[in-house]
Formats: structure tokens, sequence, C-alpha cells
């Protein structure tokens, strides 16, 4: 794999190495220098444009190459389409399960293989931009048409330019859900994650990104700053809430079906399998997009580099979009397929709930999570990290 | 120290003794394969953790060995502070629940127990075989506001219900569920070891059932309660689990930060720091213990 | 001690041994790091004979016995066993077998796994196994308790399987390791008698360890007694007792009076300045340092013999045994002797002293030990 | 033998002083104390089976009966590969931590050399060691190395987890032994090695066995070694099930529960019934219970 950068990429190793070796003798230097996981040649850069021509891979052929290594969240597929794909092509799946976005990437890191992996929009990027995935040839995709070439906005999304590198999956809002039967004092903005009716049932999603983006743009912030005296306040606010709230969990479906959360901080999608498929009496919640603006967000499928059956991980990205089973997943999932057709099968699903339309014009706007340099990642979290511990 | 730390270790194990050497060359070569995998697998992942805990990420977001002592000062912060306190304020009741718990139950099992008794053990060790996670998982969705629990205060008429989930409570109760049975087995073990001649003697001489327990039972088992102590202590200082399942807003513990790091925060180097600062406060913790034990000892 | 060294040098007694020795201990020793356990031991024990080595706890006695069994190298030295240089030799290719303290039986076998283990390591055939394993149940009396585990017998049964499991094997030498120390008194003097009547039968040659001069006494042909890693002295029950030839020696065996003073004609000056009259001695030089020894019972304190030597003291305590009754009698300042009387028929009561009684002493002059 | 002699002084005392006893009143309290311990401690385990047998999918409101869950369990590849994942780390983790612990075991009770004492400690470090901290550092160890994560990293992480118990069990079990049984073998006429294999071996046999099966039953359940070194192979089945609680609702996972408790309890039976078959009177739990 060559890369247009990797010029500067020995002496920042070397330098490591020494100092590493210099200063802890054997493990260091038994572990080389910058540690493992430190993959094929790191980009100079994470910047959000994504500019930097990543590696051109000889693009893989879409034909069966064994069993599929499957990661991504625990039972976001629809089950029959999984079974469909194993039966028809003969192969086994392997699946793993990853339950944040940073755990994903840092199993990836670690040096697992896998065929195919569903990260958020900006791990895209960052994923792309660290030469961690390879390019898809649509030309191996019979059903590329359903996702590309009709003036879709996929065509060239903001996290993988052309989308040369993933092949967009759902898109979502994040907004707040409620119980009509507990809160008679929804205001529609993020305050009411303040609500004293709500007071030890208000539950906030577990995600760096979520709490930091929820408590920016209710500040008037912008939802990706770094800035300290912008985080400084965010935190304060964050802190603030913790009087009201019941606990941190992106386990939403859980925190609602039992009874625990009135207030919940909510992905759209999750909220609508939970209304279709699990919730007692779904007349009694709400979903609201608060009036500050909600933070739109997508994923895709990706191909890491190093994937041991990149044929079989194409046959398969060719096989979800097909038209039955894009349809199939948006009913299960209850997330909006970035497919033809699919706006059209989720608005139908949404009838009576406009709250959880979603518009895919706000696909790149100001309220989706970008990348940062590392330094300001490192703000960030430890921002949330000082949250949650305080 | 070494040796000290062995025979304290050893003695809070079950049938633990000391033992006269037969030398023979076999032996020597039987210690080799152990030691080879101990060296390789466990004493130099642990010098790997301390060396990262020097380290730095780099700018790919990857960590990176180094010679910096910014992990370090950066735990020097009340936020990290907040945790640990906390951290060992949940171990440390945990420890002193456990120890209430457990006693009455291993009394009762190993004196009282009768033809009944590895039966008792028997069902004491069951749960603990299956699934910690299921069972914690079973607690979360019992106690939950509209769980059975509460289901059946509704019904005898608190219609208000209570909340047990998500509270440092719930925390602690998950940390004693999750260890009572590594504080029972040793005090059970220590209780079946006892002469009971010296509870009749005890009865003979202070009369009073009550005052021979705390005379003569209680200090006949101290040894069983102390490797207990450590058995609970332990794994409950350094559990994630229990506050991720169990826990509110506010109870995260160091467990729950070292993960955090690892998985989240992608800062595998703050994360050796904190988990090198963990290994030290258990360090601590053993010279006290071990000091403990030896007062008892000597007592003994 | 060189003086017992040489005497029990083999090659220096070659002579007289007409027959091979079953096992010949030739400058045997052993050293912990700095410590030698055992100095340069030299011994033969006879075939079929019952040896006992006797000596206190930590005297190298059952190192002895496990270099003879090799369990332990010899640091120096040479064990010959029936004619066979057996000093690096691995213990299961000795024909010697051992019977343990703590008796060892394998616990996840039972009586007859145990007893025939030995002769499945050999190979013998089943039927043949079986049969000898009988034969030595019957012998050890433990005919019925064949499919009994270790755990079910009682302290006197697994010492009985422990000694069949190692005769079965008919080896030349049987180790005996304080076989009998676990036992309780009664069964210990049943077992006394058993082991005794048992060697007669089957003619093996019993080395026996043990540090119970009683035991030592009533089962042995011979006995070497032990102490810091030497042999003070072997002989026959009868020679070692009567006739104890250093100060270890006598006092190890029973009780003996011990006096040491100067020799100068025919009298024994005590440093307290009790002169006793020692006749019979011309082989003594004048002016020398010479020890006395004279067992209790052969004091007599009344009714004396001509020919005695008597000397006078005063009753400081007496201790009542039934059979026989102990004074402890001060002769001279610091020096107290112990003489034990027959309580007979024909004594009476009254005759007996008490505290404070003064007393004669007397002894026959034959029955003075004296120890160079 | 103590127990017994304990057990018949309890049953003497309480057919003697039973008056007394009720005045004073703590046996009552510590027994009824140990009845309700149990029911708590019973009472998820309840639960869990219960609703593996619920029509509804909701682990709060009981349905009616069903065996819904275990049809989806058994059809559940993900779950089955799992479940046959942990099976085999177990197993082998099982096999690992007996050979190697039992060797250390061996060697520790006969070399009482410096190095010996050292490699004692060491080993008996990962007992007091927090699980998260022996997790943290066999990933890095792993990663570091270069090494892929796979059910290999995980067996190798839980070895070195297991072979302290083992050898703490063992150890326990062969000091109890005298050193002498194994010198009447070698002079019956077994080498070293043959002593070790049909003395040693069967006497310590028991407590092999109850090593084994906990070292079993605390790989199997293992998450936290488990969740830092598993890689892409069929996740072991706790990891698999802590994804699916914390992201779904999933009433299988109670189906997979009770599945995982009917072995336990058929593993703990054996390891009460196994060592009779051995004609011995104690059982495994004693040793595990330190007995």
């Amino acid at each position: 794999m060559t890369n247009s950068n990797s010029a500067q990429e020995p002496t920042v190793r070397r330098r490591d190495f020494l100092r590493g070796s210099l200063g802890l003798g054997a493990a260091a230097a038994l572990a080389g220098c910058g540690f493992s996981g430190d993959t094929p040649a790191p980009a100079a850069s994470t910047s959000p444009s994504g500019s930097a021509a990543p590696s051109e891979s000889p693009a893989a052929k879409a034909v069966i190459d064994g069993d599929l290594v499957y990661f991504n969240w625990a039972e976001y597929i629809e089950p029959t389409v999984l079974e469909g794909f194993k039966k028809e092509y003969g192969v086994k799946v392997i699946e793993t399960n990853y339950d944040t976005y940073p755990g994903m990437l840092a199993k990836m890191s670690s040096g697992n293989q896998y065929d195919v992996v569903l990260p958020g929009a900006r791990f895209v990027e960052q994923l792309r931009n660290q030469n961690m995935i390879q390019r898809i040839d649509k030309a191996q995709l019979k059903n590329a048409n359903q996702s590309f070439g009709w003036g879709s906005y996929f065509d060239n999304p903001w996290y993988d330019p052309n989308s040369d590198y993933s092949i967009p999956f759902s898109m979502y809002t994040t907004g707040i859900a409620y119980r009509k039967d507990k809160i008679t004092t929804m205001t529609g903005s993020w305050a009411d994650l303040w609500n004293e009716e709500g007071k030890g049932h208000i539950y906030v999603l577990d995600e760096a990104d979520e709490a930091i983006g929820m408590a920016a743009l209710l500040l008037g912030l912008d939802v990706n700053t770094a800035n300290p005296d912008d985080l400084a306040k965010i935190k304060d606010k964050l802190i603030s809430q913790k009087p009201y709230l019941r606990a941190y969990s992106t386990d939403d479906i859980n925190n609602l079906a039992g009874g625990n959360a009135w207030i919940h901080q909510e992905w759209s999608g999750d909220f609508l399998n939970f209304i279709n498929y699990t919730a007692e009496d779904p007349k009694i919640w709400e979903y609201i997009a608060p009036k500050e603006g909600m933070p739109v967000n997508s994923d895709a499928w990706v191909i890491p580099a190093n994937a041991p059956h990149p044929g079989t991980a194409l046959v398969f990205l060719d096989y979800l979009l097909r038209p039955e089973n894009i349809i199939k997943n948006i009913e299960y999932l209850g997330y909006p397929l970035l497919a033809q057709g699919g706006e059209a099968t989720y608005a139908k699903m949404v009838e009576g709930r406009p709250s959880l339309a979603i518009d895919l014009k706000n696909i790149d706007d100001t309220k989706v999570y970008r990348n940062h340099t590392p330094a300001d990642t490192a703000a960030r979290d430890t921002v949330w990290t000082e949250v949650k511990a305080s | 120290m070494s040796t000290d730390l062995q025979d304290a270790v050893a003695a809070t194990l079950p049938g633990a003794k000391r033992q006269s050497a037969t030398r023979t060359r076999l032996w020597g070569w039987l210690l080799l394969p152990p030691a080879a995998w101990m060296i390789v697998f466990f004493v130099s992942s642990i010098l790997i953790v301390v060396a990262l805990s020097f380290g730095t990420v780099n700018a790919n977001g990857r960590p990176a060995f180094g010679t910096s002592l910014a992990n370090y000062q950066a735990l020097m912060n009340t936020t990290y502070l907040t945790v640990f306190i906390r951290s060992l304020v949940y171990s440390v009741t945990t420890v002193v629940l456990c120890m209430f718990i457990g006693y009455p139950v291993a009394y009762a099992i190993a004196l009282h127990g009768g033809k009944y008794k590895n039966a008792l053990i028997a069902a004491l060790v069951i749960p603990f075989f299956a699934s910690y996670l299921i069972r914690m998982y079973a607690w979360s969705t019992l106690l939950s506001d509209e769980g059975l629990v509460n289901q059946a205060l509704h019904t005898v008429g608190f219609t208000d219900g209570v909340q047990f989930l998500n509270t440092p409570g719930a925390v602690v109760a998950g940390l004693v569920y999750g260890f009572v049975v590594f504080m029972i087995l040793p005090i059970y073990a220590s209780l079946e070891r006892m002469d009971t001649a010296l509870i009749e003697a005890g009865k003979d001489l202070y009369h009073s059932p009550l005052r021979t327990f705390f005379a003569v039972t209680v200090p006949a088992t101290r040894a069983g309660v102390l490797g207990g102590v450590l058995l609970v202590f332990l794994p409950a200082l350094g559990d994630f689990v229990s506050a991720q399942l169990l826990g509110g807003p506010s109870t995260f513990m160091i467990g729950n930060l070292i993960q955090q790091q690892f998985f989240e925060s992608q800062n595998q180097p703050l994360g050796s720091a904190l988990t090198v600062v963990l290994m030290l406060a258990l360090l601590v913790f053993m010279v006290f213990y071990l000091r403990a034990t030896q007062r008892q000892n000597r007592e003994t | 001690m060189t003086d017992t060294a040489r005497q029990e040098n083999p090659v220096a007694d070659a002579a007289a041994i007409d027959d091979q020795p079953a096992i010949r201990l030739i400058n045997l020793t052993k050293k912990f790091g700095e410590v030698t356990v055992v100095d340069h031991l030299n011994l033969d024990i006879r075939r079929g004979e019952f040896f006992s080595l006797l000596g206190p706890s930590g005297c190298g006695k059952t190192t002895t016995l496990r270099m003879i069994a090799g369990f332990s190298d010899a640091t120096e030295g040479t064990i010959v066993l029936g004619g066979e240089d057996v000093t690096s030799v691995q213990p299961h290719k000795r024909n010697v077998n051992t019977v343990f303290q703590s008796y060892a039986l394998f616990e996840h076998l039972d009586v007859e796994g145990n007893v025939g283990f030995g002769l499945r390591r050999k190979g013998l055939d089943k039927s043949e196994i079986k049969r000898r394993v009988n034969e030595m149940l019957e012998l050890v009396d433990l005919a019925g308790r064949a499919s009994a585990k270790p755990r079910e017998l009682s302290g006197g049964q697994k010492q009985r399987v422990a000694l069949a499991r190692a005769l079965v094997n008919r080896p030349e030498v049987l180790l005996l390791d304080e076989p009998l120390a676990a036992l309780d008194l009664k069964l210990r003097h049943r077992m006394q008698v058993e082991l005794k009547e048992i060697q007669r039968e089957v003619g093996i040659t019993f080395v026996f360890v043990t540090h119970d001069q009683d035991e030592a006494l009533t089962m042995s042909d011979r006995i070497a007694i032990m102490n810091n890693g030497l042999i003070e002295q072997s002989g026959t029950p009868e020679d070692v007792y009567e006739r104890p030839r250093t100060k270890f020696a006598a006092g190890f065996i029973g009780t003996s009076n011990l006096m040491t003073g100067m020799h100068s004609e025919a009298v024994l000056t005590l440093e307290s300045g009790l002169s006793i009259p020692l006749p019979g001695h011309p082989e003594l030089t004048q002016g020398a340092a010479v020890s006395i020894a004279i067992r209790p019972e052969k004091i007599w304190m009344a009714e004396f013999d001509p020919g005695m030597v008597r000397i006078p003291g005063t009753v400081s305590a007496t201790v009542y045994h039934g059979a026989t009754t102990q004074y402890l009698v001060d002769v001279a300042p610091g020096v107290r002797l112990t003489v034990l009387e027959q309580n007979l028929a024909r004594s009476r009561h009254d005759d007996r002293w008490t505290d404070g009684d003064t007393v004669e002493l007397g002894w026959k002059p034959e029955h003075v030990v004296v120890i160079g | 033998m103590a127990a017994t002699t304990i057990a018949t002084e309890a049953k003497t005392t309480h057919s003697t002083s039973r008056r007394r006893r009720s005045v004073e009143g703590k046996p009552f309290f510590a027994v009824a104390f140990t009845a309700l311990f149990f029911v708590l401690l019973y009472v998820p385990i309840v639960v869990v089976i219960l609703f593996s047998f619920n029509s509804k999918k909701s682990l709060s409101v009981f349905g009616g009966f069903s065996n819904r869950w275990y049809v989806q369990f058994f059809n559940d590849e993900g779950l089955q590969s799992s479940l046959r994942a942990s099976l085999m780390i177990a197993s082998i983790a099982m096999v690992g931590a007996l050979l190697l612990g039992t060797m250390l075991a061996l060697a520790l009770e006969r070399v009482s050399s410096r190095p010996a004492r050292a490699v004692g400690t060491v080993s008996l470090v990962p007992l007091v060691t927090p699980e998260i901290v022996t997790g943290v550092a066999a990933l890095l160890f792993f990663t570091g190395l270069g090494l892929k994560l796979s059910l290999v990293t995980v067996i190798i992480a839980e070895i070195t987890f297991s072979i302290s118990y083992v050898a703490v069990i063992v150890r326990g079990r062969l000091s109890s032994m005298s050193g002498e049984v194994e010198e009447a073998a070698r002079d019956l006429g077994c080498t070293s090695w043959q002593a070790l294999r049909f003395v040693t071996l069967p006497t310590i046999m028991p407590a092999l066995i109850a090593a084994g099966l906990l070292v079993f039953a605390l790989v199997f359940d293992d998450f936290v070694l488990a969740f830092f070194t598993t890689g892409v192979d069929p996740q072991p089945l706790s990891v698999r099930i802590y994804s699916e609680i914390r992201l779904t609702i999933s009433p299988a996972i109670n189906a997979v529960g009770t599945c995982m408790l009917a072995v336990s309890v058929l593993l703990v039976a054996l390891s009460l019934v196994i060592p009779r078959l051995f004609g011995r009177k104690d059982s495994s739990l004693d040793l595990i219970s330190g007995g």
C-alpha cells in the first residue's frame, strides 16, 4: 500500500523508537515503536475535508472468497436478510458486535481483521484517512444504482469523496423521547433534559459526541466545538444536569421498556423500533425534535484494508442493496436507508409522527459530528470523562 | 516480602500448608514451563502496561512509548481523585456488607448445616457458575421502575414505586451480590477447621453463647475473615460491570475509567497510567493486609 | 570416637566375619551444606539379623537409612548391598524395601493394590501376584481386609499393610523408619512382638530405626547407638546396656549414674571431694580423668554383700513406681545418685526409706562401668 | 473427619440445650438470615428461568409459557457459535491451566530454592490482581507484539489467569500428602516419573478434578478478560451477552442463561459425585471451599 504522505513517516517512527527504547528498555523495544495497530501508513492529518488522497489499492472483485467476517452493532440488521445471504451463497457469517464507535475503532486498530464494518460517517472519514479501509469498485455492485448515480447526495458525501470507500446505509436524528402520561411540561427544547417533572427519570446517551453536541446546541454553540471556553461552558452545563439524570446509557430501548426512562435523549430509529416492536402502549410515547436543532448523522458500510475476504464483502454489500432487502431493513430497524425508495418507505412508517421525519438535506449541515485534530479530540474526551467521573 | 506475600496469600486459600522439601531434579524441570509461561505472559505484560503509562498518543491517535510524565500529571486532578475515592468507598462498603452477610451464612452452614452442609455449599456455588452478566441483567430488570419488584410493591399499596436502580446503592448491591461468595467460603473453611471443643470450653467460661461467640468463635475465624476481605476487596475495586449495568450518572469507578480510556477515548497511555495507579493502590493495601495477617499469626 | 570407628572398620574386622554382610557401609558421609549429618560411618549388618539404629532425633539415623534406600545421595563413601556397590543406584533398582514412619500408603488403591504394587511394577503375572499378596496378608493377619481402602483402616492395620507391601517383594533388606512411633503404647508393644515374630519367620535382614531404647532392646539382635552422625557403640542389647563404652551410650540407654573424677590408686576423687573406691581396674593410669557409670538397679541400699563398695548418703526424694521405687540420694554436695529398688514381697512397707533418711549405698565393683 | 465431629456436636447441643438457645436466639437468627440470603441469591435465577419461557418479548411482563426463545437460541447461529467458542476456550484453558498449574504445584511443593519461591509468589499475583488490570495488560501485550487477537489470545489470557487457581488447590492437596508416599513408590520399583504417574497423580486426582471444574466454570463465565482479548473469531458467549444486553432486549439471553445454569448444576453435581467414584468420602467441594 503506497501513500503520498509516507515520506515523513520513517523519521517519526524512528524518533518514537529511540525515545521508547532509551527510556524503557526491553519492553518498549520488544513492542517496537509506535505500538501495535500503528497500521500501514499513518496519514499526516485527519482534516475534516478528507482531501488527502488515500491509496489506490487493486479493487477486489465481487466473488465469494470465504466466509463473511461481519462487525456491526448487535441486531442492527433484519435477521432474515442475513439468513438469506447465508443460504443463497452458502457461506457462514462470523458476527462480532461493538457497542460504541470508538470501541469499534479500538478493535480494528488492534489488528482484528473484518470483511465488512458499519462505522458512523465521521469514522468512515477517519478510517479512510488512516488507510484502514479499501476502495470499493462500484462496477462490481449490480445494485449500485440504488445508492448512486441518480443525483444522490451520496455520489459525493462529505465524509468520503465520491463514495470511493463506502456504501451509505442509514441515517438518523438525535432527539428526545418522553412519556406523555408522566410529563406534561415539555417545551420542545434540549432544556427538557433538565425537566423538573422528570427528575431522576432522565437519560442522556452515553456517547461523547451526543452529550457534548446536545449541550452545545442548547448553549448555541457548534456541536463540533473544541474551543476551550466553549468546552468549559459545556462541561458546566452537563454537570448541572446530573441531579436530573437517572444515568448515561446507550441501552435506550431497555430503559424505555423497563419504565425507568420518562425522558430520554434518543435516536430516531431506536424510538421507532421501540414503539413498533417493544412498547406496551405506543400511544404514551412521543419523540420531539428540539427547536435548537438536531444532530443528523449517517453510517456507511466499509471494507477494511486488511479484510480477509473482500470478495464476499462486496457480494454482501451488493446483496444489501437489493430493493427488497432495503425495505426489510428499514422496516425492521426503523431507520431510513440511504437508497432509492428508502425515503418513501420510511415516510410511510412515520406518518403521524412528523418529528421523526428526516430530511436528507441536513446530512452535511453543521449539526453533523465531524473529526477533529488529536488535540481537539483529546480535549472533548477529557470533558466527557470529567463529566462522567464527577 | 515476597515470601511473606506467598504465605499470606496461601494462608487465605483452601488447604494451603507449608511443607518440607524432598529434592529431585525432576521437580526443578517441572518448574520451568509454568515459570516461563508466567514470565512471558504475565510479568512482561504488566511491564508493558507500566512502560506505556509513560507513553503518549501520537498524531495519528495511536499510542506510542515515551518517557512522559504527562499521564500521571493528568491524573493529579480532582475528577480522578473523586473517582478513586468513590471506588474505595464502594469497595470498602462492599467488603463490610459481605462480612456482615457472609459471616452468619457461613456460620449457619458450617455449624448448623448438618448433613445438608455439602448440598448448601453446592447451592451457594451454583449461581456463581452461571453467567454473572445474566444475573446482573436479571437484577436490573427485576428492580427497574416497572419491574416485578415494583409491580409487587404496587399491589401491596406502594403506589409511588421505589427507585432501586441507577444509584450508588445499586452498584454496591451488585458488587456484594457478585463477590459475597468469596467471603463466605474462606469463613466457612475456617469455621470447619475450628475445634468445636473451643466453643464448649467457651460456654463453660463465659456462660453466654453470645459472649462465647465474640470471645471464641470470632477470633478463631479471623484468618478466614481476613482471607475473605482480600478476595472481595480486590475484585470489587477493579470492577466496572456493576457500575455500568446498575449505576447512575455519578457512580463511575476506576474500572469504568480504565475501560473508557481503552475503548472510548482511545487514550491507552492514560488508561495504562490509571491501571498502574490502581496496582499501586492495591500494593499499599496488600502491605497493610500482610501486617494485619502477621499480627494475627503472632497472636494465635 | 575414632576408637569406635576403628573398631567397626570392616577392613580391620574382615577376618572376623565369616559370612558376607547384608549391608556394608564404608566411610558413609552426608552433608547438607555446612552441616555434617552422617560422618564417615563404617558399619556391617549381618544377614538375617534384626539390627537397630538407635539414637536421639537428628543423630543421622534416618538419613543413614534413606541413603541405604537410595532416597538421599551419599556425599562421600560407599554402600555395599549383598556384595554389590549400590552407592549410585536409583532406589527402584535396589533390592531393599522400606516401611515408612507415616506408612505412606497409596490412598487411591485398596489393601490388595497397595501390597501388590511392587510386584506389579516388577511385571509378575497376575495369579502369582494374587498368590503372594494373599500369603502376605495372611502373615500380617489382614486376610479379610483385602479390598479396604487405607483410610478405612486403623493405625495398626495400616502399619501391617505397609509391612506387607514391603515384605512381599522379598527384599534382601527391609528398612523400617520408626514404624511404630505413631501407634499408641499398647498397640506398640503388641506390634513389637509381632514384628519380631514376622522377622524370624521370613528371615529377612531388618534395619530398624528408632529413638526408643526399650523398643531397640527388646527387638534387636544388635544395636548401634548413633549420636551426631557417628556410631557411639554397637553390639548386642546386653552389651550396650551393661557395658556402655561412652558417656553418651551410658546416658542414652536407660538411666545411669555418671560420675567423673581423678583416678589414683583405685580411688576416684570427684570434684566435690568425695572419694569412691574403684577396685579392679589396673589398666587405669594414675592421675587420669575417669568417668564411671552405675545403673540405678545395680545399687543396693541394704543387706550388702561383702566386697561391695559402700558410701553414705541422704535420701532427697522418693518416687513410687509400683513394682519399684526410685530414690534420689545425695552422696556429696552436687552429687545425686538414682537408685532403683525392687518392692519385693519380703520387704515391708515400713522398711522403705523416706525423704531425709540417712542411708548407705553399695554396689559390686564389677557393676561399675569405666568410660575412657 | 472434623466435619462429622462438628455436625454431631451441633446435633447434640441442639437436643440438649434447645431452651437456652431459643432464649438467646442467635442460631435462629443465623439460620433465618441464611434462608433469606439463599432466597435473594436465587431470585434472579428464578427470573431468568421464568422469563426464558415467556411468550412475550418483555423482561417485566410475563405473558404465558412458550419455548420461542429456546427456538430462537437454537436457530441463532451467532449465539451458537459463541457458545461453541466459549466451550472451546473453557476446555482448552482448563487443560492448559491444569497442566501448567499442576507442574507448578508439584515443583513448588518440592523445590524451596529462592527462584522457586519467587516463581511461586509471581504465580499467586494474578489471584490478587483485579481482572481489569490483567485484561488491560493482556491486550497491550498481544497488540504490542503485533499478535492478532483471536480465540488463541483469549485462551492464553485465561490460562495465565487460571494457573494460580489450579496451583493453589493442587498444592493444598499435595501438602496434605506425605512426601514419603512418592518415596514408597520409588522404593517399590517406580522411577520418578512412574511414581508421579502411578501414585502422585492418582492420589491428587480429586483435587485435579475440583480445580479443573472450577477453572472451566470461571473461564466459561469470564467476561472481562475475554472482552479485552477477543478478536474477530466468534465472540465468547459472555462478550456476546454483554453487547446484546447493552443494546437490545433479548429474552433469548434468558434461554442461554437457563441452559448455562443447567450445565453448571450438572458440573457441580459431578464434582460431588466423581470423588465418590474414586472412593473418597470427601468431595471436591470441600477442596474448593477449603474444608
